[in-house]
């Protein structure tokens, strides 16, 4: 069943084509990767997907069920509340609130109360108010945060950070998340506890994940399917296998040697 | 035909004074994001160091404009080194309050000293610059062109310094980001009192040249301009040199038709709706890109 | 459990009631006189402006450089109301109409302008304050123009001075501990990362912007029934400067910051007015002062609490022993010119800003 | 050529650098590895000037620079690829690589560099006009390398160059990074690919919560079951 | 309250030392302050010494009336000078009223500021000023009859209530007696470019020009007139009464000025003379209207404490209600009814920057 569909996406900068034609699917339920060199245009198709960018041609739909909607060149805000969230390449966080804080502001479609409760503190506040701090507690568990609910964002080590920034892309209730290089700048050790978060979350909230990361290990692990994009154009797709003897994957990008991970 | 034609002619050179004011606040802006609210006393202080020159030293017009450049130069530096330097790590809006009491305090450091009273220039200086030509009905004092001319190639200096020098290199580097300034060898401090200097002097120099044309200093004679300069810089696209020109004079004309041609009770309402609209248009004003951050 | 919420929850308002008869009673009996009056009326106006004001500035970081048109506009209709209907209930009807059109006005304002970033943003809403104020100028027949308006009666007592101070820093307070509140802090914090977590930023601007703008108003309307006497003027540039003073003095982003700092200016003031002819210099050096000292504001961002008071008792304590050395090297600092002061200059910056 | 004795430096109460003491020799590369948030950033900071250490001292071929400012610092040859990049956004690629050479006045010598880093990484050649800030995050981390270089120094500080870059560029940087090394220059490398930066270097120091706690040749750690363990994912 | 228990008797000054309107509230204060010297030096008032308790008002009127309170319940002073400004003393007169101590202003102009919606007059306050109607009336009359101009523009300061007073009273004369008002324009305190305005009006059909401000923009808009070659007659009102005026215009510019005053410096009587003397003495430079203002206003409350029954707040704006022949040196006068001083106006001629003339005119 697709989620997700991107027909011939397109996005130039003046005269860069840093996305073109990019058609892709996105199933429910998958976890797909999405690499490419640098410069490719991974990060740019989050920003179109997730509004940051309108494309320059091309549409994206989002389906619920057998209905579908199409969301290019919506604001950020209503992709978001219709159901994707991500996470940023250069992490994102609101760094000088907590990390309670930081979860409790991603919950904020799911508040039901209105201005007049929550000018005067009225039961219904009180109510939904202790639902998100409780909710949030029980996300913050997941990554093992719970403990450092009241630091500021800032003060946490960088991949703490990570683990928060997810954390708080989860707040919203996704049905599809995107994740922009989440083990970047995180040791091997790491990484590893990393794959294992990603697969639990994906089963706690039923989720569909799209991922960008240039740590092969990673992706070919946990993958069900993989995008390359160079130049911005899809080069190939695939399971990890194919993806790892495609030549034309392994000349633009992966090389010769970096399979055995 | 001739009132059109004059009307220009005041726009410039009404334009100019905004402009030669707006240069020095987009200076500092472009390097350290201050809006430096003490700019227009300095300028202030500019036209009051001229008066004494020529009301006392009995100076002629350009030792006393070098002298006021100089001392203003000082200034600017001193104010950077006590009031704003021990801030460099605090918010942006902490440094602007500072810069509000900084402005207080020459404003009312020289009313204290000076009275509040308005002072004019010696009558023979006044007289000699304001010679002019008249052709038909229009006017044109040298005074004016001194003025246009003096913004002009300031302007043209200022943006050849910023572009082309390594010192404005440096200075466009510290601007973005310190710390990596500082790893290319760059001495941030030096170059940060570098621009005060800069825009502290034309402050002074600006300060003279416009005491002198109008003839009427007092100590609170940089609220008005500087805060219509202050526009102008932001409306030409902050922190951009020719922008900081365009603003001033966009202004000064805008004020100058509006009032010519019988609004002159809604003048200043009138320049700000335009601008409210240009920017809603333009929002990071008229030369300034709004580039949206990359994610 | 239950009963120990309750208990909790009742602290504050009996401490309020406690408050208000305390100084009721102290103006009673002649100890808060008349010319103290006149004080505690200025700072409660400062309060729920600057109040209001740290709402639009302070949690949401939208800088806006107009908050005396709004101020104005409550003013202007609230005296115009009461010129009409000389009673306290005019009175009431002025603050109400006064505050909604300034929230009104403040959606007028929101809705074009509020794409604009920082400095651009400010440039727009002092230009806004600046059309009002001209438009009152011009408005000769209904505000009388530059002349101003005179009232002769004055409604405003310690009473309504209290409930309309109180209600705006509660129900502020308590916006800002809302969801939407924290909808309005994350626009602060990073605008890209608020709309990525579904936040609409435009909304939320523009109701920070109408409700401060709405508690603006009621200051306006209880300036105007205070002082008697109202003029175009008044609004201008420097009045809105003013009111950003005390909110950045206080700390951008608490409360109990804007209304200590209210009350600090107003005492400062009217302390230096024994020194006449070098006031405003030394008001100035003091504020330079504070800033140099205090960069993030009396408060920074926190709000006063019990346990705050006593971290402060610490605080204050270790500071007056460090105080000399401060002083020290802030001089050498200034006279050598090293630009460090200890610790990592970049503190404020991000991990992975590039 | 590069000595550090007991570095402690402290942000408020934290104490980032417990007594941290290394040496890197003239024409070597040196790795310093560590998990996240070990103190490694840190070191490289304070040892080029960014940071103020409270105590300890750090020597530069016998002459104390503890005190000197940054900028002095990159007078004498050190060159600092900072964490995060730190290109400058608002200004081009070719601009950035020009204030890399800040320092330099000799015109010839710097057209060279500048031919060398494009050579290195064509992609910047292409991306020359192009604002810094709209690179991709990989492109900003050769501009940012490409900079340093552009400076000829003595000694290079790399924090995490590999970061963000497609598996083929990764191993690029690091044959890069011994180009660089071979035509003189010696490098201080902190890496998360700690497998890669073993491989590279020729000795290397463990960072662990502020404090060395192994010190060995590349190849000696690489075989280590406890490094294996802790820092090669296995 | 009262000051009676000790030996000096308290004045409260509450004046616009900073802000916006600075310049007028120093030059009172020159003026109070000569007087109040000279008044001690002289032994003071039934050998008491005048004390005067000085404040800033900043230019705000919500200050002003703080200040007001806290001179009259904390100071305990008998009466309070000033503020200089309409706006700012109109908001402490309701203070007097309850307090029951006179305030008295030298330069309050505005219409209407001493009656209440009733008509009434607000017992606990004095101006010894013309208010602006009288002086807008005084110069559109004697426009019309004297000049014989009938076509006037009126380029007034925006900014301030005596602008907007003095423009409407002249606009309603002038209209009345049968002139038309050509244009009105409209300048903000502090301006110094009406290069734009007046090129405006170049081209229109007029001939007289009515400037309601002070000397400070005044002075220069004559002279950027006279530059453009715009030489109708200029008529202002006392706000022209500075010797700033020549300064700033150029002695070549003052020609064809006219304006309403209370005196003039030809004036050869000896208050005059002794005022000009003694105030240059002291402060060395010329005085100009705010201070021969101040210096009267300070001379009138101590002459009206000196005949008042007693030192309470009541007594003393019974004695000033009664002052009758006041000599000062802005003319002689007495307090009417409203509290408004009775005096002539005369209008001053300038031509080559010197006055040639005095006119006494009424209305
Ligand atoms: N706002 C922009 N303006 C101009 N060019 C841009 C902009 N955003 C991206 N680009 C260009 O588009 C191309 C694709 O960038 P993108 O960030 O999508 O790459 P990426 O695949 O995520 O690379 P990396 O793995 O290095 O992060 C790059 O060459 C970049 O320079
Ligand atoms: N500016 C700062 N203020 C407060 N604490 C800081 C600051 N910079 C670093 N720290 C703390 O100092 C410790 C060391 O940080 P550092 O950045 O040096 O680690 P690192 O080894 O480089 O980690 P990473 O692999 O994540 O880059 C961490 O606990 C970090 O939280
Ligand atoms: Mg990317
Ligand atoms: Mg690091």
């Amino acid at each position: 069943m697709k989620l997700l569909e991107a027909k011939k996406l397109t996005k130039s900068f003046g005269g860069l084509m840093a996305v073109s034609k990019v058609n892709m699917v996105i199933n429910q339920g998958e976890l797909v990767g999405l690499i490419g060199p640098n410069g490719a245009g991974k990060t740019t198709v989050f920003n179109l997907i997730t509004g940051m960018y309108a494309p320059t041609s091309g549409t994206i739909t989002l389906f619920d069920g057998s209905h579908g909607k199409t969301i290019h060149g919506l604001k950020p805000h209503k992709i978001c509340n219709a159901g994707i969230a991500r996470t940023f390449q250069n992490i994102r966080l609101f760094k000088d609130l907590t990390v309670l804080d930081n979860v409790r502001i991603a919950m904020h479609c799911s508040v039901k109360y209105g201005l007049l409760s929550c000018f005067l503190h009225l039961p219904r506040y009180r109510r939904d108010e202790q639902r998100i701090i409780d909710e949030s507690i029980e996300l913050l568990k997941i990554f093992n945060l719970d403990g450092k609910m009241d630091e500021l964002a800032r003060n946490l080590p960088y991949g703490e950070q990570r683990h928060l920034e997810i954390a708080r892309a989860l707040a919203s209730r996704p049905k599809l998340l995107l994740l922009d290089e989440p083990a970047a700048g995180v040791n091997p050790a790491e990484t590893a506890q990393l794959s294992e978060i990603i697969r639990k979350v994906r089963r706690l909230f039923n989720l569909t994940i799209l991922l960008i990361e240039h740590d092969m290990s990673l992706v070919m692990k946990i993958c069900e399917r993989i995008y390359v994009l160079d130049f911005g154009s899809v080069i190939a797709s695939g399971t990890p296998d194919e993806i790892k003897s495609n030549e034309r994957v392994i000349t633009a990008y992966l090389g010769e040697d970096a399979i055995d991970a | 035909m001739d009132q059109f034609i004059q009307q220009i002619i005041n726009g410039i050179s009404l334009g100019s004074i905004y402009a030669l004011i707006a240069l020095g606040y987009t200076m500092v802006y472009g390097i350290i994001k201050l809006i430096n609210f003490a700019h227009c006393d300095v300028y202030m202080l500019g036209a009051y160091i001229g008066y004494y020159c020529m009301t006392f030293l009995h100076l002629g017009v350009v030792p006393s404009l070098l002298i006021a450049m100089i001392l203003c130069t000082l200034l600017g530096v001193l104010i950077e080194k006590i009031a704003y330097k021990p801030l460099r790590n605090a918010t942006r809006i902490a440094v602007l309050i500072t810069a509000i009491g900084v402005s207080l305090f020459l404003e009312y450091g020289t009313m204290y000293f000076v009275s509040p009273q308005v002072r004019t220039f010696p009558p023979h200086i006044v007289k000699s610059m304001s010679a002019g030509i008249k052709l038909g009905n229009i006017n044109l004092t040298f005074m004016q062109l001194m003025i246009v001319s003096v913004t002009v190639l300031l302007m043209v200096l200022l943006q050849l310094t910023v572009k082309r020098t390594r010192i404005g290199k440096a200075m466009r580097a510290v601007s973005l980001d310190v710390d990596a300034a500082e790893l290319m060898g760059i001495n941030v401090d030096t170059t940060i009192s570098f621009t005060f200097a800069l825009g502290s002097a034309l402050a002074g120099a600006a300060g003279v040249l416009v005491g002198l044309y109008y003839n009427s200093i007092n100590p609170l004679m940089g609220l008005l301009p500087g805060l219509k300069a202050f526009v102008a810089a932001v409306f030409g696209g902050i922190g951009i040199i020719p922008g900081a020109m365009i603003g001033g004079y966009f202004i000064g004309m805008v004020e100058t038709f509006v009032a010519g041609y019988g609004y002159s009770m809604y003048r200043d309402a009138v320049v700000f709706a335009i601008l409210i609209l240009i920017l809603i248009v333009k929002p990071a004003g008229l030369l300034g890109r709004n580039v949206r951050e990359k994610v | 459990m239950v009963k120990q919420l309750n208990k909790k929850a009742l602290i504050k308002p009996l401490a309020l009631l406690v408050t208000f008869f305390i100084v009721q009673l102290l103006i009673q009996f002649n100890i808060i006189n008349y010319y103290y009056q006149d004080i505690l009326a200025t700072i409660c106006i400062n309060i729920i402006l600057a109040v209001s004001l740290n709402l639009i500035t302070g949690f949401t970081g939208q800088f806006s450089l107009g908050h005396a048109g709004f101020m104005s506009i409550g003013a202007y209709a609230c005296a115009l109301t009461i010129q009409r209907v000389p009673t306290v209930y005019g009175f009431i009807a002025g603050v109400i109409l006064g505050a909604m059109l300034a929230a009104f006005a403040g959606l007028l304002v929101g809705l074009p302008t509020l794409r604009l970033k920082g400095d651009y943003l400010a440039i727009a809403t002092l230009g806004l304050s600046e059309i009002i104020r001209v438009m009152f100028i011009n408005l000769d027949s209904i505000t009388n123009g530059a002349a101003g308006l005179y009232l002769q009666y004055r409604f405003v007592n310690w009473f309504w001075l209290f409930v309309l101070t109180v209600m705006t820093v509660v129900l502020i307070s308590n916006f800002v501990k809302s969801s939407h509140g924290r909808a309005c802090i994350s626009i602060r914090e990073d605008e890209i990362a608020a709309e990525a977590v579904g936040i609409n930023t435009t909304k939320y601007k523009v109701m920070a912007f109408m409700i401060g703008s709405f508690f603006a108003g009621v200051a306006g309307a209880v300036y105007a029934s205070y002082f008697y006497f109202i003029e175009p003027n008044l609004f201008g540039f420097s009045k809105s400067i003013d009111i950003l003073v005390v909110v950045v003095l206080g700390g951008l982003g608490s409360l109990s910051g804007s209304i200590l700092a209210a009350a600090v200016l107003a005492l400062i003031s009217s302390f230096l007015q024994s020194f006449a002819a070098i006031r405003m210099v030394l008001y100035a050096v003091l504020l330079i002062l504070i800033m140099l000292f205090r960069p993030g504001g009396l408060m920074g961002s926190r709000e006063l609490s019990v346990a705050m008071l006593v971290e402060l008792r610490k605080e204050a304590i270790a500071w007056l022993k460090a105080m000399p050395a401060k002083v020290l090297s802030a001089v050498r600092s200034i006279t050598k010119g090293t630009g460090k002061h200890g610790g990592d200059k970049s503190a404020s910056k991000g991990r992975f800003e590039g | 050529m590069l000595e550090i004795r007991d570095l402690n430096v402290y942000f408020g109460v934290i104490h980032a650098l417990k007594g941290v003491s290394l040496t890197v020799n003239d024409g070597e590369i040196v790795t310093l590895i560590g998990a996240n948030g070990a103190g490694k950033t840190t070191t490289l900071r304070t040892i080029s000037g960014l940071i103020k250490p409270k105590s300890g001292t750090i020597s530069l071929d016998g002459a104390d620079i503890t005190g000197l400012p940054a900028k002095e610092r990159v007078r004498l040859g050190i060159s600092h690829v900072p964490e995060g990049r730190r290109v400058f956004p608002a200004m081009t690629v070719l601009e950035n690589l020009e204030l890399g050479a800040y320092l330099r006045r000799d015109k010839q010598g710097i057209a060279k560099d500048l031919n060398k880093v494009y050579e290195h990484f064509p992609i910047l050649y292409d991306r020359r006009r192009q604002s810094a800030g709209t690179l991709s995050g990989g492109e900003q981390q050769m501009l940012a390398i490409g900079r340093a270089m552009m400076s000829r120094p003595r000694i290079l500080f790399l924090d995490e160059p590999s970061m963000g870059l497609a598996p083929l560029l990764v191993q690029e940087i690091f044959n890069i990074i011994k180009s660089i090394n071979e035509s003189g220059t010696t490098i201080l490398l902190v890496e998360q690919n700690a497998s890669m930066a073993l491989k590279t270097a020729d000795r290397a120091y463990v960072l662990e919560t502020g404090s060395i706690v192994i010190s060995g040749s590349g190849e000696e750690l690489a075989q280590s079951e406890d490094i294996k363990k802790a820092y090669l994912g296995g | 309250g009262s000051g009676s228990d000790s030996d000096v008797i308290k004045i409260g000054v509450n004046y616009e030392l900073s802000g916006q309107t600075a310049t007028y509230g120093q030059s009172s204060v020159y003026g109070i302050e000569l007087a109040i010297d000279e008044i001690n030096e002289a032994g003071g008032i039934n050998g008491k010494k005048i004390k005067l308790v000085k404040y800033d008002n900043e230019s705000k009127p919500d200050l002003a009336l703080s200040l007001t309170t806290r001179l009259m319940t904390q100071d305990k002073v008998v009466a309070v000078l000033g503020p200089a400004t309409s706006g700012a003393f109109g908001s402490t007169i309701p203070l007097a009223m309850q307090y029951k101590i006179p305030v008295a202003s030298g330069s309050a102009t505005a219409d209407g500021l001493l009656v209440d919606d009733n008509g009434n007059v607000k017992e606990y306050a004095f101006r010894i000023c013309f208010n602006d109607s009288y002086q807008g009336k005084a110069m559109a009359n004697f426009a019309i009859n004297n000049l014989k101009k009938t076509k006037a523009v009126i380029i007034k300061d925006n900014s301030s209530d005596y602008g907007k007073g003095l423009a409407e009273s002249f606009k309603q004369t002038f209209e009345e007696k049968g002139g038309t008002i050509v244009a009105e324009e409209a300048y903000v305190k502090n301006e110094v470019d009406f290069n734009a305005i007046l090129t405006g009006i170049k081209g229109k059909d007029f001939d007289v020009i009515f400037i309601p401000g002070y000397y400070n923009e005044a002075g220069l808009i004559i002279k950027q007139a006279r530059a453009m070659d715009i030489d109708v007659p200029i008529l202002g009102a006392d706000g022209f009464d500075s010797p700033e005026l020549v300064n700033l215009a150029g002695e070549d510019a003052l020609n064809d000025v006219y304006f309403s005053n209370h005196y003039s410096p030809l004036d050869e009587s000896s208050v005059v003379v002794d005022f000009i003397e003694s105030f240059k003495k002291k402060y060395n430079k010329e005085p100009d209207a705010f201070s021969a203002l101040g210096y009267d206003l300070a001379y009138f409350v101590a002459d009206g404490i000196k005949r008042a029954e007693s030192l309470t707040g009541e007594a003393v704006k019974d004695a000033l209600e009664a002052t009758k022949d006041f000599e000062g040196v802005t003319g002689s006068f007495s307090i009417d009814e409203n509290h408004d001083p009775v005096k002539a106006l005369i209008i001053i001629e300038l031509q080559n920057g010197k006055q040639v003339s005095t006119i006494r005119a009424g209305n």
